[in-house]
């Protein structure tokens, strides 16, 4: 990266030209889950759906680890990840609960808290 | 001439359509919500739009960051919904109007917006769940669908979304078909799903943009793409197109609803409409 | 900081292509165009630039009509060429630059243009032949590809070309890195393809437009699209991208050359080379 | 069309929104054949090709007569045009030379004499 970095904000990938190269491949994967064969063909053999895209080891662990925070330091971006979140069944509330370390209840109860804000 | 009556904007959270499908409306998570449309469905059977100009953003079903466009216009007869890989169900195809479409490209690239041409669009739950919230009978007029990039900074500016709606203002009242034409933004408001910050929601923030929305949309382009980020979460990011709607009202407009609930799923949903009656030129 | 060192222009007719396979310059019909490049390639030679920015139009081997973009940058590692349909040679990738790319692209959306961003472009002639021609021994630099719509109108008018060249130029000289840059356009000059005015050739408007675009390329933004079909036919159009580079150059210009010769194929053929030295701004 | 027409340029079809609707079909199957497999298969069976793009009477008629003038009137861009000529062995001047009702030699004369122009 070449041009001045602007001050980051906590918490938060913003989803540049830098994160854009980095998880090309990681992405590209999961845009293909658009098509009900595609995420079929990754649940019967995970690691050759990998192959098949290119990933580099990094995403092929972050995607191993179904762990998200890792799948965005990737290169993962949350529109194509949500495409996988659904093949494995998480929805954005559990997405929610494991990249900030709470329970699903505690999740929601904090959404909810957020209209007295 | 056309005539702009006027803008909409809602919140297009995938789970809406969830809901939506189930005929969950009525119920305790959902009434709240569903609640809000009483006046804009009034406001809608009163001004009764015979084409809609729908901004909105795609999620990874039409584009690609093999090429992320930043402003795409739909120019098509017919737009499909596609399955988006997690669930929802797809919608019927939803009719355009190439005519509108053509004349707004038209406009627009004369105006000096580096527009993409679709003649082919899938439209994502972010085009079809706003459709069917306001108009749930499945009676919605034909539409002209404009993508706007929310994926991959650099995005569209506040500034530029702003001045791509003042041009769709004008595009729209020059369009020489005698049609009531209204415009839609979807998304927002606040929310972010991604990263340790995930369910971030700013009410205060919310209920400004909500005002000046009304009265004064201009302050809004003062924000950059960061500080929009920060102030409204990386999805939050959305209410470019509400800027935008609020920009191609050049009339004099008038307030006719505004409704705020959070939360739908992780994000503070809202509903906006305001009314818009065209100034004669001097000319 | 880089330095633009300079811009090029060269027609891209596909028959230029074939000859370079079979090595027909020494040809009767092919020496007066290929001994117009010793100049260039001196200058080359002198100014040797890192990088290259292409501007030039896709023929619909990347672009079809169902999402057709206004302007579009490449953003890729290496940009491969492929079978365009009828017979020319498939040529080797070639290098990209995706640092200045998405520097080039940072700063064209920051001054207001609507990208599309290419992390997969595939190049045809009209990008291959120039590069061949310019470094016929095959070590030509790592290229940007900007690919401007000439196949469907609206097309970007002279002026928004003008203006993105302008941009452009600005983005190179703030690209930190310390290299040296040579913008390149390809196309034109006059010709027609289609239609029962095909083959018209407009040797006088050429050479106009080739004394502009030395001496004052803005003079050439005051012709409308259509006016420029008028004058210069349907493809010669593709003097869009001439006037977008020669804008770009905007520090103290030298004409190094110029080349033109009727027909190449149908076309009027012709070569451009401007030097460009950095003014060093005021502040 | 509901925009003021511009005024006509003799000899020339501006290739704008109205054309491009009406060539779409005709244009994607010839965009079809930047693909060597899609060439063969059209001519192994031209009529099938053509219904497989969903040919309007009109484009179809034009396929069959190899009229440059007919194609274009049917919604053609010379551009995707190219490429069937490239099937029916067709060069740039061949085309010039049919749409302009010379012969290819009288054609490349004309184009000769322009540089006197
Ligand atoms: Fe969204
Ligand atoms: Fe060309």
């Amino acid at each position: 990266m070449t041009r001045s970095a602007p001050a980051p904000i906590p918490g938060t990938t913003v989803f540049d030209g830098a994160e854009a190269q980095k998880g090309y491949a990681l992405n590209r994967m999961c845009f293909s889950f658009n098509d009900a064969a595609n995420r079929a063909a990754f649940v019967v053999d995970e690691a050759a759906y990998c192959d098949r895209y290119g990933l580099t080891p990094e995403q092929r662990a972050a995607v191993a680890s179904r762990n998200v925070l890792q799948l965005i330091a990737a290169g993962g971006n949350i529109y194509y990840l949500a495409k996988l979140a659904g093949i494995l069944g998480l929805n954005v509330q559990d997405l929610g609960a494991q990249q900030t370390g709470m329970s699903v209840e505690a999740f929601k109860a904090k959404l909810q808290a957020s209209a007295q804000g | 001439m056309a005539k702009l009556v006027g803008g909409l904007a809602v919140s297009h959270v995938p789970a809406i359509g969830r809901a939506i499908a189930d005929h969950k409306q009525q119920d305790a998570y959902w009434k709240p919500f569903f609640d809000g449309f009483g006046p804009a469905h009034d406001w809608l059977a009163k001004v009764r739009p015979e084409v809609v100009v729908v901004l909105y953003n795609d999620h990874g079903l039409n584009f690609f960051l093999d090429k992320m466009p930043t402003f795409s216009v739909g120019a098509a007869a017919q737009y499909s919904n596609a399955d988006e890989g997690w669930g929802l169900p797809v919608r019927h195809p939803f009719k355009g109007d190439p005519d509108l479409s053509w004349h707004v490209i038209e406009h627009l690239v004369e105006e000096e917006f580096d527009l993409v041409t679709c003649q082919e669009l899938l439209v994502d739950h972010a085009f079809c769940i706003p459709m069917e919230l306001f108009w749930p009978n499945g009676d919605m007029p034909p539409a002209v669908p404009i993508c706007f990039n929310t994926v991959q900074h650099p995005l569209p500016s506040a500034l530029r979304s702003y001045k791509l709606g003042q041009a769709l203002g004008r595009a729209i009242e020059s369009w020489p078909e005698d049609k009531r034409v209204a415009v839609i933004a979807t998304g927002g408001l606040s929310h972010q799903l991604d990263g340790e910050r995930a369910g971030f929601i700013n009410k205060e923030f919310d209920l400004l943009c909500l005002d000046r929305l009304v009265n004064d949309p201009k302050a809004l382009t003062g924000y950059t793409t960061r500080e929009l980020v920060a102030l409204s979460g990386s999805q939050g990011v959305e209410v470019l197109m509400w800027i935008a709607m609020s920009a191609a009202l050049t009339g004099r407009r008038r307030h006719i609803h505004s409704h705020y609930h959070i939360p739908i799923s992780n994000t503070a949903a809202a509903l906006l409409v305001i009314e818009n009656e065209a100034v004669p030129s001097p000319a």
